[in-house]
């Protein structure tokens, strides 16, 4: 198994320009980290040339200290059951990245959420303006220096009571009368 | 001077000047084209009886006029419509172009109508059917739009019927040597087997295509729609029905005196219930509203065509009464489409919508006459109805009772389509300059609505008349035995009391209407039709929420095989007959329309003039 | 004076009759479906509870004289048919205006308020409730066809188009129309399953689809219009068919037993049975309805 | 004597009978108490014997359920449903995050208290409620129409500027049409 | 901007036929429609954002909020990821509870999709019988694990309690009422032929979209392609169940339906499986006091099969005592939103629901 994840890797990297590139047998996964601008091709070849034809999933993760937007694709392959992770890193202050809806359908929908969620744009990508926030003018919400508490607490007035009912249970006794033994005190939190 | 004549010339004369006065100027051209068609009616209802008659002599031949009492009927149809539409003509041809050219044939078809009924011998009858007919195609193809296509499958098919007609006319005068209808009636009985046939059965062609019987109709929805909605009035309501008063007359007093004649009613009346029932699937698949009661005249002529073929007393009262009625609903219907035209600039059911707060008169009188097509109790359209399925189950024609059900039931999907498309639904913001329709063109909907109810109430105003023109042919008096009053039976005893059925209804309308209409009325507010449970999303701008396309697709989809496989290829291979004809008439006479047209109008005049001498 | 007193309070006395029967109805077919579906279900008189609160709810807003128009003729109609059918045999309060009820005309006027409400739900200007009608409409035209074939056998079988005489021929013969020409019954029967628009043939005001259709826009007064007048002619409907295949009934027990059996043939094929598509309910009375009404017409012919 | 008085109340204690026996819900899953809502109405808690039933538009329903969180954008459409519907209308909170937010507590999305937007005449609490709990609110419900307490409607109406201002502070594209009663 | 030529018809938020709160913006001439746009939003509840405040058990339970008809797929997702990356391996029987939870689970869910789509088609005896009888269900649910429908059960590190006493025959029992019980369901539905004519030939995914699309679940399956993640790419224990793939060809409702039928009767002879072949033994680990517990960096991509097809969670950690990220792939995220704007455009009004049921959406899941 590890020979043959040996073999993908090698076959991509003979290809493609790699950043970094990684197994890990237990899971059946290749990693490899490749320039924005590969992305499309590699994709192409991956679904068309080594089968890869499933795209599981595809994500963003916001790496704030480093100031980067990581974008993956993580693909598999009905047949041999291997994954593929494919990821590249944007600039956070910059996150351009070109259309892939053609390559995969799906995509478009991910796109879409990523463009709206980060912020992330996709130059090429035909589609409505909002996705799932309507109406939304402050920054993109899922990128991590949005701080969602605060928002919440300047827009929307918190019940007044939910502070102090930190511990339910003694609050209902407290209201009910009811005693709690003290054995069962500590458990109440 | 003859007060027949009298009218006769005063229609043709009056024609001529109200042409000719638009030079004067556009308000004289309209009150001359008013007193032209008033006076005449007028002379007509105080004047004419059922004993005038007068003779007038060319070199050998003779024209005799008279009235009958079936052509006086069908005269209330045509002079009582004539004036009607004359005032709505006024209302709607207001600034329009070749006004003249429009006032000209539309008072010489309704003078040609005239002539026809008053007839009595077929040189005259014809020589006024051909005025007739030319005068309406001058006016079908007076938009000038599709002139080839459209003006020339009208005039193929009436000259069809023409030459049919006028074969049959030199038979009978070959063998009777009379053009005189009466002499026609007595020789009948003698003549050869193949003659009694084949004379009824050439007439009936000619008359068929006036009628829209079914192989025949194909120019009439074209013809129909494009014509202006004034006119259309006429040639729906008055025009088709000088095609029923013929059959009347070949069906009542040739084919019902010999034991065949019962074949070729039987083939009619099939073919007239098929027509009903198929122009009703393809009027509930039209878009358009003229064109859909294009198709909607078609199917209610066949029901017409229906009782007077059947032949039994209730069905020819049945027969006649629709007539009648189908004269009075669908000519205040296509006013209504004239006016709407007039005021938005289409007919198109899918671009109008909710003009119901805007022009609510045109809507009041486009749902009382859509209720009396419909056949719904209690107006006028639902006596023709009862009598016609009752006459139907007692000759037992069965089969026709459940096609004509079938054609009336479907019916009510184009009734509602065309409440629907112009006047109900979202109000948009395009159509919010509209203005109710002028007082002229309302006024005349709204008396022909309100003889719809009358009618329905109380059908003896007419069917008086028709007694007297069924007794005419020798029919048993009626009154009292399958009617009486507003009480109407059948042969087993069966009977329906109108007027109680029409107090009835509106004393439980009223009722009802107090307790529900004012009630919640006034505890209501009036919101726009934007306002409405949209699934709590709010409309965007250009979104449309009205549902007028493909309005009926299920069920077109369900009826898709009958529409299919049958009537749609024969109808194309028909058209495309025809068109292959107009080819070849083209290529000999190399001219437009108009031009061949009169010319072959003065060739049919001098033949008939000297064809006593041509034929020995 | 006092036959019109007398035929006022008949009328009064026949609506009256006609609603309760009609509510009680619709509430014993909800408890009926319950019971099908393991629920304990409503109590019989909901119907009258939820018909009093929509009387009683605000009707606030409306969308112009068809609107308000609509179930005005629904309910006219309704009354109307409910007048003409004779609703027992030889009673005098029943009789309202029966003039012997004639057929033609009973089907004509059953017609009438359906249209009626469709023109108040175009005026609505809400799409599903135009969908709903051209919908409402085309059943119509599928339904009409078997129901008139059935009509026309018994009517050219007993040569009379009045209901009255249909009733009383079937007691001086001392046999229902229903053993006489059972092809007709069956025939009606099937029409009258799409007459009382339950499942399959609930196409018209389908929730999953068009999120009840012509109704959309009708709330509070509205809607308890619409729903007495189709408990009337729910009675109506079944009064027809009980008069017509059953020989009537001679007094209200026997009425309310038999139009309850017939009742719980459109029920009971509705619990069990999902909607039609529109064309397939509009095909679906040309198929074996039809055929029925043919025999129909041939057994009353020939037999 | 003025009969009129105990007409009055009469004819006001048969409706709220009536109207407490004969509960139209809209079927409006807002959150993911909805899936509660089908248990509820079905055989083994059946709460169509309590008169309850689903009213497919706003126009027809008596009862707006609010299943679960409210997001901002189904705010928008909550609040157009509910000027629709006909009075009197009753607006049941279901689910803790209905009450205070629940567990969405830090959300930028949910709101935090329903009754801020809309008047609420019963809270359902827990997450989620059990059908039990569910019938039993349907019952608080009934015991307020009955008791002549449940008018949400009206305080909707009178308070109408203070429910606007709050709904307002969070629907940013105010595109609505005049609420019409 | 002129006035639209197709006529708009809002199905949802607020209607009956609507699967939760989602909304299709259908354009349609006659009853075809002619364009589908699909709006999703309205539950979008920034759980993604809120794990990124919550530590690792806190987190845990905002993930079975997902999607509501079956929460235990994706706590299962999410409790196997979080053991990918701090390398946890938890107990035999933890993973044969595990199993047995999801296949309640599955039972459940397809239950409720009975139910869905009768009402879809106005069969609402349907409903009323596979709800109710959806109760035996959750009692054994609530038994366990003290709630009906979010169970916070499947627990990073094994499962949060053992079976109760007598546990496992009150199963065999429910089992054998849903066997006795399922004969009436193929009655009710399966067998009525109007319910064979409103979903044969509709609502057909095409082949080729189904590869494009990456199409999982039922609508898959039914397209003749037999693809399970149970067996593609197994997890917990069920390469040592035997059970089969049900698959059809007709790629249309009716084929759909077929399928879940099918995986009904699989659920129910899994779960006796489970029950004969569950060992003794742990049902967890003992995990450290959630406050402090941090967890190496690296990510892990856990996949499972839920009732609708695969679902995912992406788990990535930083070191710390909270998720980095966790972002979770539901299976109707491609099939609500690009491939229902496919499948719709052609189809009836009338059918709109039933194809909605049929391929499984559910809004919750794509918005999060």
């Amino acid at each position: 198994m590890e020979t043959f994840l040996e073999k993908i890797k090698d076959r991509i990297s003979v290809n493609f320009e790699l950043d970094r590139s990684s197994i890990d047998v237990e899971r059946k996964r290749v990693d490899v980290q490749i320039k924005k601008e590969q992305i499309p091709s590699i994709l192409r070849y991956l679904k068309e040339n080594m089968n890869f034809r499933h795209l599981m999933h595809a994500s963003v993760v916001d790496w704030l200290e480093e100031g980067k937007f990581e974008v993956l694709f993580m693909l598999w392959t009905p047949k041999e059951k291997i994954r593929v992770f494919v990821r590249t890193k944007l600039d956070r202050d910059n996150p351009v990245m070109e259309n892939l809806d053609m390559i995969w359908p799906q995509l478009n929908t991910y796109e879409r959420e990523f463009k709206e969620m980060y912020g992330i744009e996709f130059t090429g990508l035909v589609a409505p303006e909002e996705f799932i926030l309507e109406d939304w003018e402050g920054p993109p919400p899922m990128r991590r220096d949005f701080d969602t508490e605060a928002y919440a607490k300047d827009v929307f007035s918190e019940r007044i009571g939910r502070e102090d009912a930190q511990d339910v249970r003694e609050t209902i006794a407290k209201r009910s009368g009811e005693v709690i033994p003290d054995f069962a005190k500590k458990h109440s939190r | 001077m003859n007060i027949i004549i009298l009218i006769l010339i005063l229609f043709f004369l009056g024609a001529i000047i109200t042409a000719f006065s638009g030079k004067i100027s556009a308000l004289v051209q309209d009150i001359l084209f008013l007193i032209v068609l008033v006076v005449p009616a007028v002379l007509f209802f105080t004047g004419v009886d059922m004993n005038t008659e007068s003779i007038i002599t060319f070199s050998q031949a003779q024209l005799t006029f008279g009235m009958t009492p079936l052509s006086y009927y069908f005269s209330l149809i045509v002079m009582g419509l004539a004036v009607l539409a004359g005032f709505y003509t006024v209302g709607q041809m207001n600034g329009k172009k070749r006004k003249g050219y429009y006032y000209l044939n539309y008072i010489l078809s309704i003078g040609a109508m005239f002539g026809i009924l008053m007839s009595k011998d077929f040189i005259s009858f014809f020589i006024f059917w051909e005025i007739m007919t030319w005068a309406s195609y001058l006016i079908v193809i007076y938009n000038g739009k599709n002139v080839q296509k459209i003006g020339i499958k009208y005039f193929v098919m009436s000259a069809i019927g023409a030459y049919a007609m006028l074969m049959a006319i030199v038979l009978i005068h070959s063998i009777t040597g009379s053009f005189l209808i009466t002499d026609l009636i007595s020789e009948y009985t003698g003549m050869t087997q193949g003659m009694q046939l084949l004379i009824p059965a050439l007439l009936l062609i000619g008359f068929g295509v006036k009628a829209a019987l079914m192989p025949l109709h194909i120019w009439a929805p074209d013809a129909y729609s494009n014509a202006p909605m004034s006119y259309t009035a006429i040639f729906s309501g008055a025009l088709s029905k000088m095609g029923i008063y013929g059959m009347v007359i070949v069906f009542l007093s040739l084919l019902s005196k010999v034991p065949e004649g019962a074949l070729i009613r039987d083939i009619v009346a099939w073919l007239a219930a098929i027509t009903a029932a198929i122009s009703t699937l393809w009027a509930i698949k039209q878009d358009d509203a003229k064109r859909l009661l294009a198709y909607s005249s078609i199917g209610q002529l066949g029901y017409i065509i229906i009782g007077v073929a059947i032949g039994t007393p209730m069905s020819i009262i049945a027969g006649l009464f629709l007539a009648f009625m189908h004269g009075v609903f669908k000519s205040a219907l296509f006013m209504v489409v004239g006016a709407v035209e007039k005021q938005t600039g289409t007919t198109d059911l899918t671009e109008v919508t909710g003009l119901i707060r805007k022009m609510p008169w045109t809507f009041l009188a486009a749902l009382i006459s859509i209720i009396a097509l419909a056949g719904i109790p209690p107006l006028g359209g639902f006596v023709g109805k009862w009598m016609l399925y009752e006459s139907l189950i007692l000759s037992d024609h069965f089969m026709l009772v459940i096609l004509v059900f079938f054609s009336s039931t479907a019916a009510f999907l184009y009734c509602y389509k065309i409440l629907f498309g112009f006047f109900l639904g979202q109000e948009e913001k395009e159509w919010a300059h509209v203005k109710e329709a002028p007082a002229i063109m309302i006024v005349p909907m709204v008396i022909l609505s309100i003889s719809s109810i009358v009618l329905g109430t109380y059908p003896q105003l007419i069917l008086k008349p028709i007694n007297a023109a069924m007794m005419s042919f020798g029919l048993p008096d009626t009154y009292g035995n399958l009617w009486k009053e507003s009480i109407l039976f059948n042969k087993w005893g069966n009977q329906i009391a109108l007027a109680p059925i029409m107090y009835g209804i509106m004393l439980v309308f009223v009722i009802v209407t107090i307790f529900l209409f004012f009630r919640n009325r006034s505890r209501t507010r009036y919101v726009t039709t934007k306002d409405i449970s949209t699934s709590g999303e709010i409309i965007k701008e250009h979104e449309n929420l009205t549902f007028s396309r493909g309005f009926f697709q299920p069920f077109l989809r369900a009826v898709e095989p009958v529409m299919k496989r049958q009537i749609d290829k024969y109808m194309l291979s028909f058209a495309k007959g025809v068109e292959d004809l107009f080819e070849f008439t083209r290529r000999i006479y190399n001219g437009n329309g108009q031009t061949y047209a009169i010319y072959a109008m003065i060739f049919l005049i001098i033949l008939l003039m000297f064809g006593k001498n041509l034929l020995g | 004076m006092e036959g019109i007193l007398m035929s006022i309070l008949g009328a009064i006395a026949t609506f009256l009759l006609a609603f309760v029967v009609g509510m009680t109805y619709g509430g014993i077919r909800r408890k009926v479906i319950a019971r099908v579906q393991n629920r304990y279900g409503p109590p019989i008189y909901q119907n009258f509870i939820d018909a009093f609160k929509l009387f009683s709810k605000t009707t606030a807003v409306h969308h112009g004289a068809m609107h308000l128009l609509g179930p005005a003729f629904l309910m006219v109609s309704a009354v109307v048919a409910l007048m003409i059918i004779p609703v027992l045999r030889d009673n005098i309060w029943f009789t309202n205006l029966n003039f012997k009820g004639d057929l033609i005309f009973l089907i004509y006027i059953m017609t009438f308020g359906p249209l009626g409400m469709a023109l108040g739900a175009g005026q609505t200007g809400n799409p599903n409730s135009a969908i709903g009608v051209t919908r409402g409409l085309s059943q119509m035209v599928g339904f009409e066809i078997p129901w008139v074939m059935a009509l026309v056998a018994l009517m050219i079988k007993y040569n009379t188009t009045s209901v009255v005489d249909l009733m009383n021929v079937q007691n001086e013969v001392g046999q229902w129309l229903i053993f006489q020409n059972p092809f007709a019954f069956v025939a009606a029967i099937l029409a009258s399953l799409g007459m009382f628009r339950y499942a399959p043939f609930n196409i018209v005001g389908a929730p999953t689809e068009l999120a009840s259709g012509p109704a959309s826009e009708n709330g509070g007064k509205f809607l308890f219009t619409m729903m007495s007048a189709g408990s009337v002619f729910a009675f109506v409907k079944l009064t027809l068919l009980v008069d017509v295949f059953f020989g009537g009934a001679s007094n209200l027990i026997e009425l309310v037993i038999k139009t309850f059996l017939l009742y719980m043939i459109p029920v009971m094929y509705g619990v069990v049975n999902p909607r039609y598509r529109t064309e397939q309910a509009v095909t679906y009375f040309w198929g074996w309805p039809l055929l029925f009404g043919f025999l129909a017409i041939i057994y009353s012919v020939y037999f | 004597m003025d009969y009129g008085i105990y007409q009055d109340k009469l004819t006001r204690i048969v409706t709220d009978i009536a109207r407490s026996h004969s509960l139209w819900i809209l079927a409006y899953g807002t959150g993911c108490g909805a899936i509660e809502v089908p248990a509820t109405m079905t055989s083994r808690y059946d709460a169509e014997r309590l008169g309850v039933r689903g009213a497919a538009t706003p126009r027809q329903a008596d009862v707006l359920m609010i299943t679960g969180y409210l997001t901002v954008k189904t705010l928008k459409r909550v609040i157009r449903v509910y000027e629709q519907m006909q009075d009197p209308k009753y607006v049941i909170g279901f689910g803790s995050c209905a009450v205070n937010g629940g567990m969405y507590w830090d959300s930028y999305n949910t709101i935090k208290q329903l009754d801020l937007y809309l008047p609420v005449d019963v809270y359902i609490s827990g997450c989620m409620p059990r059908p039990e709990a569910v019938l039993e609110g349907f019952a608080k419900l009934q015991e307020q129409i009955r008791a002549g307490e449940a008018r949400g409607a009206t305080k909707y109406k009178d308070n109408l500027d203070y429910y606007r201002g709050n709904q307002k502070k969070i629907i940013k594209n105010w595109d609505f049409p005049d609420y019409n009663w | 901007m002129k006035r639209e030529r197709a006529t708009t018809l809002y199905f949802g938020p607020q209607h009956p036929g609507i699967t939760g709160n989602m909304m299709i913006r259908l354009k349609v001439e006659g009853d075809t429609i002619v364009k589908a746009t699909t709006e999703v939003g309205y539950l979008h509840r920034a759980f993604e954002k809120l794990v990124e405040k919550r530590n690792w058990v806190q987190s845990f339970t905002l993930m079975c909020r997902f999607c509501v008809p079956e929460p235990d797929p994706v706590e299962n997702t999410y409790a196997r990821a979080v053991e990918m990356i701090a390398g946890i391996e938890i107990p035999e029987r933890a993973k044969w509870i595990r199993v047995l939870i999801l296949e309640l689970a599955r039972m459940s869910s397809l239950l409720l999709w009975h139910a869905g789509q009768g009402h879809s088609l106005g069969l609402y005896t349907m409903g009323q019988w596979s709800v109710g009888d959806r109760n035996y269900i959750l009692d054994l649910f609530e038994e366990l694990t003290g709630a009906r429908i979010y169970h916070m059960y499947v627990w990073p590190g094994g499962v949060r309690k053992d079976f109760p006493e007598g546990f496992e025959d009150r199963v065999l029992k429910v089992m054998d009422y849903f066997e006795n019980k399922l004969p009436d369901y193929d009655n009710l539905l399966f067998e009525n032929s109007i319910f064979q004519k409103r979903t044969q030939g509709v609502g057909i995914v095409n082949p080729e979209q189904i590869i494009e699309h990456g199409v999982v679940g039922q609508p898959l399956r039914a397209a003749g392609i037999k693809s399970d993640i149970r067996i593609d790419d197994s997890y917990e224990v069920y390469d040592k169940l035997k059970f089969d793939i049900p698959t059809q060809t007709g790629s249309d409702i009716w084929a759909r339906a077929l399928v879940r039928r099918a995986e009904l009767r699989e659920s129910i002879s899994i779960i006796r499986q489970v029950i004969g072949k569950i060992p003794k033994g742990d049902f967890n680990v003992k995990l450290p006091n959630p406050q402090k517990w941090t967890i190496p960096a690296g990510d892990a991509f856990a996949r499972a099969e839920s009732v609708r097809g695969e679902v995912g969670m992406y788990l990535v950690s930083d070191g710390g005592n909270k998720p980095r990220r966790a972002h979770f792939r539901g299976a109707a995220y491609v099939h609500a939103v690009s491939l229902l704007e496919d499948v719709l455009v052609g189809a009836n009004i009338a059918d709109v629901s039933a194809i909605m049921n049929s391929l499984g959406t559910c809004p919750p899941e794509i918005e999060r």
